[in-house]
């Protein structure tokens, strides 16, 4: 959106960039912080899939909201939830963006409309076409509720009903289907009756295609041509990202179920390293830029463990919090309340 | 002075009439709320209660969805984050088992998953019971389950006055409240207050009092017992009845108080009785009043068959006026 | 199947029109008897349908597995279920096929391998798949199971599921879609983004296409294709056969949704009348072989109507009767129980 | 002699060897046995249960499915009505919940719909229970649910021994059989005797002697409960420590029989205490055990929390082996 008003070509490339890298660097040192079990439960990585968050969460705006699952790092991250606070919640503190009661899995921040960190497959779907009725229903034309998912979800019955009732209402709701062509150890073969799955999602009238997920330009500019169409009511659309998962499933899996072949293919299109060579070659970037972007994101994923490191447990006097809300309590917005200021600016 | 004073006082109302009217007043009264479930625009709702709504309201508050339960109550929920007060409508509790993931692993465990803070402010509601021989797939209580999960509250209004005002307090509620209607309710009729106003939703009321026991009771069972309290007055027997009202929280001071006094309790539930609400309350009861009690707690409950078709297969499966007369009798017959 | 040797074209004609004649007939009674309170709970009338039941029907053996939705008198009445056995079911008799516990919407015949009588919307498509999935790996590979289904079922989750695992793993069921254009007062349009219900179907890689569910002979010709490939392996099928019901939903239902216009347009394609019609304009069929077919078709429901109005209500004290079995009893045929006599006549 | 028999008499084996073992055994014994669930094959099962077993039995009997609970799990009551024998995994009891609608209106249900006609030999494993953070929406126990469901069997091996032989059992049932591990279990070691052979499913078992009160535990919680007998009898405290094995049907007879002998009763209970499993046995033994308790029926159970993710928080939100020797304690000390 409003990155074609500020920036130049080039310095959304860089943005891209330093983005994924941000990210990467965060997810490396979150498997490290595993092995030493500062962080716990499930841990999902993101590595390798990072184009996808990064190219399409450029392209939103302050009021748009966004949903992912339990692989859900890298979304948080370049939506605006500050490092240490992501930081903080896998390390189970106080300081965590979700109070430690959700870890890894279950990172929320309404103040930037991030609802999450949902880890019932699909079950987040049926979640994203209400919260485009809202903004439908409440006049909010605007604004555009984008909800990544794996391809393992679409076989579940909830993905059905979602898309059905996305169609059928026309509500403004962006579907992102990081396909990594793996649901933990179930190949989309197994998975699918159909591995096209733009034209699966086809069948429910919804306008879908199918982008590289490795480009990051790729998919910066399949999904600001979706979300002009969407901001105009032109209704959900649905774009499969092709992409794949460097790491195993979680920290638990051993990765029995594809071969190292297949693996090492996959790396040599690593997003990063991709587009980090294409801008060299082309003289976008120097080489000291990103030097400097991988500096930049260590520094900030150091501080990072550090502010996790340092901050407090929760009281266990609290562990009734949060249960229920008092009436008066009533949080949730009316529709006379924004979100946010819409002249802060953003990201 | 409510929009629906007629100026005659309090009126006498179906249970249907007043939760329509209740609805009414609703979509009157706050754009953001709005109806959705399956068949509640032309066809009225299986039991029409939202009849005609869609005419004044339009249809995109009076919103038919497919059938696809868990999708429409996520969109539900969804909705209720995004600003909106979705009251969304389940044909039956039975049919509910389709949206338990909703409703138990999002709605229930979003605002604790958030830390404090999403809120879901959504209204659910849905019919519960036997009695109109619809067999197994479409007569079971199933409101235990729901009062067993946190970050739930749940509902039975068992009288036309409480149909008419516990659904204004569970939209003003910012949590997701289950609303659970007893489709053998819908024609009885009662006096509804056109002023009374929103009410507490977690507090039991004492319909009849009396002093040899207490029988406890919800939804459909509530008039079954007052019922069976008028016949057990004539031998002499008298009952406290009181109607639970909510089902989570529970109003444990207000039954404990009368067990207390009574010395002796009757807990129904039209549910199976394993694992049951009424095991809850006997349980909690029998710790609370343990050195009051001059009987053990009794349950009578629904038996544990699903619902059988046949009318008096049916009645047999429930407990009924006389099954309850019987089984307070036993209570308070001195004990050798 | 076994028509095709047994019956010429005029005879098989003479047993659909008959057939048709016979649903009719038994459903007409029903909703009287309903009127007089001897049939209670939801009564669903298949009145207007009976093409499609009748037509399938006709093509199926007797190990084939059939299912259908609690509008299903006809179903169960032509697989062989006795009128008077679905007729005390309804009345809640002992000597209804469900023993009473069922009524309307719950008819079971095992001895016929009729699966219900399911009135969870969509509930019975998973099980359809888990029985072919049976016939399948116990190599019976000249089973199939049908399955019949409103088209508002298909907008439930457990449709999408059943369909994926029905095309993944190649079983041997002919899925078949009532489209009636209503489920309950909701219209297709409101029901599915994608009208097109077998397109819709086809997108599970699922061979699939739309009959004229008011023409018999149609109907007919299109399964015994279907179950022709399916018996050769060639996995799941998908037929919407497009039809209208004559009534309303049921006995509860006041209409509100449709004009009459509507229906009464639809009744002038009455799959009874206009069949009958053109076999009499063909000379296949006398009006005095039609009046009989009326006449037995009475006689049938009468009798049966008898049967149920004689016969004993079960007793109370068996209320707690078929909740478990004892470990004893169980009755579940194992691979190597045939079902049925292949050598019986059928039907 | 088993085929498993090693000639060493009994074994030390994982819980996880111990399920393995079994469902090695009941592919081998039956070829209408399969598996199928999500990532049973390849992967292993999310807890390893299954690994390796496709090598050996092929994959159309050790079989993967796509992500669609409700689907695979009705696929498998399809396949139990066609003359086979599945064993259905669900990865967690959170996940069940999409299933429900298939397990509750289903495969519980049918028999008595069809009039005794259909029986449904169908076998479910899931994992429950708390304990490994991993948050609200993998880590709650469920077991009371279904435990509520006439129909259903529901049993909870807690020890190697019963992992091992429950399981032949429960393929031999005709009826729907729910399995419960709990996640904490696999890696618990125990005696496994190879020539067991398939053992009773609705009986408890007494797993510890002792005369001053009866702890009922269950799962998860056995191991605590014994861990908390032995502290107690440092400080003169002697339990009685039942496990009862089968959630549904509920074995009082044996637990009355302690109670009355102990008249002391504490019920342990890792899910939420409100209308859960350990009302139903409080209010039985309340009932039955009336005339002989000294005290209240004690229950300590889950507190009313989803399942936090920090592991202080995780633990404190489920009884603990201290808290069971605190509640104990307070139930013996002298009334005041
Ligand atoms: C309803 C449900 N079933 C099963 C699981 C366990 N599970 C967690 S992630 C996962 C695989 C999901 O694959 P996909 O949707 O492709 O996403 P990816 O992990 O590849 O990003 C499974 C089976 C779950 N969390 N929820
Ligand atoms: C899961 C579920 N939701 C809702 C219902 C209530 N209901 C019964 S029939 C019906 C309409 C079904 O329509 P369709 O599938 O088109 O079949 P038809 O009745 O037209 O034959 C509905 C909503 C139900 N029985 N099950
Ligand atoms: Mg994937
Ligand atoms: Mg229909």
């Amino acid at each position: 959106m409003s990155d074609q008003l500020f920036e130049t070509a080039r310095s959304l490339e860089h943005r891209l960039l330093a983005d994924m890298i941000r990210i990467r660097v965060f997810e490396e040192r979150c498997a490290e912080l595993y092995g030493q079990s500062k962080i716990r439960g499930f841990l999902h990585l993101y590595i390798g899939e990072e184009a996808i968050a990064t190219g399409v969460m450029s392209c939103l705006g302050p009021t748009d909201a966004v949903l992912a699952t339990y692989r859900e790092h890298g979304h948080a991250l370049l939506r605006g939830v500050p490092a240490e606070s992501i930081m903080s919640e896998m390390f189970g503190k106080s300081t965590g963006c979700s109070g430690g009661r959700g870890g890894s899995m279950h990172l929320f921040d309404e103040s930037v409309r991030f609802f999450g960190g949902n880890a019932i497959v699909g079950g987040h779907l049926p979640l994203a076409v209400g919260l485009g009725l809202a903004d439908q229903m409440l006049g909010r034309s605007d604004q555009v509720t984008v909800c990544f998912f794996g391809e393992g979800a679409m076989a579940e019955g909830e993905f059905h009903e979602a898309l059905n009732l996305a169609a059928l209402w026309n509500v403004p709701v962006l579907f992102c289907c990081e396909n990594n062509r793996y649901a933990m150890g179930t190949s989309l073969q197994s998975s699918e009756s159909q591995v096209d799955l733009a034209l699966k999602a086809a069948s429910y009238s919804i306008p879908a295609w199918s982008v590289d997920g490795m480009d990051v330009l790729e998919v910066h500019k399949a999904t600001t041509k979706a979300l002009t169409a969407i901001r105009a009511g032109g209704g959900p659309m649905f774009i499969e990202f092709q992409t794949y998962r460097f790491r195993a499933h979680s920290m638990f899996d051993p990765d029995l179920y594809r071969d190292s072949d297949e693996v090492e293919q996959w790396k040599k299109r690593d997003p990063i390293m991709t587009f980090g060579e294409r801008l060299l070659d082309a003289g976008d970037v120097t080489s000291d830029d990103i030097d400097e972007m991988w500096a930049a994101a260590r520094a900030e994923t150091e501080a990072a463990v550090e502010v996790a490191d340092a901050a407090p447990l929760e009281s266990i006097d609290t562990l009734l919090e949060h249960v229920t809300l008092e009436a008066s309590e009533n949080s949730s917005p009316g529709p006379d309340t924004p979100f946010v200021d819409d002249d802060e600016v953003w990201p | 002075m409510s929009a629906y004073d007629t100026g005659e006082g309090i009126r006498s109302m179906t249970y249907r009439e007043a939760m329509h009217e209740a609805l009414h007043e609703a979509l009157a009264n706050d754009d953001r709320v709005f109806i959705m479930g399956e068949d509640v625009a032309d066809y009225g709702g299986t039991y029409a209660v939202t009849k005609g709504l869609h005419e004044e309201f339009g249809r995109d508050r009076v919103r038919n969805t497919p059938l696809s339960e868990s999708g429409f109550v996520g969109a539900g929920i969804g909705a209720a984050l995004g600003g909106l007060r979705p009251i969304v409508e389940i044909m039956t509790v039975n049919f509910s088992l389709l949206a338990l993931d909703q409703l138990v692993n999002t709605a229930a465990t979003l605002l604790h998953m958030s830390g404090g803070q999403l809120n879901v402010p959504l209204v659910v509601r849905m019919t519960t019971g036997a009695g109109r021989q619809l067999a197994a797939q479409h007569s079971h209580s199933l409101e235990g389950w729901f009062a067993h999960v946190p970050g739930l509250k749940v509902i039975a209004p068992a009288t036309a006055e409480d149909a008419r005002w516990m659904l204004p307090s569970a939209l003003a509620d910012p949590n997701p409240v289950i609303i659970f209607e007893h489709s053998g309710l819908y024609n009885d009729r009662g006096p509804v207050d056109p002023n009374t106003g929103p009410v507490d939703l977690d507090r039991a009321a004492v319909r009849r009092s009396g002093s040899d026991l207490t029988i406890i009771a919800s939804a459909g069972m509530v008039s079954k017992a007052l019922e069976a309290a008028d016949q057990l007055d004539k031998s002499g027997v008298s009952a406290d009845v009181i109607d639970l009202r909510s089902l989570r929280p529970l109003d444990i001071p207000t039954l404990a108080a009368s067990v207390a006094r009574t010395n002796r309790a009757l807990v129904l539930d039209e549910g199976w009785r394993t694992g049951g609400l009424s095991a809850e309350i006997a349980a909690t009861l029998a710790e609370v009043c343990f050195w009051s009690l001059d009987a053990p707690i009794a349950r009578l409950a629904g038996v544990e068959v699903p619902i059988p078709y046949a009318k008096h297969l049916e009645l047999a499966a429930v407990p009924q006026v006389d099954d309850i007369v019987a089984a307070a009798g036993n209570l308070v017959r001195p004990i050798e």
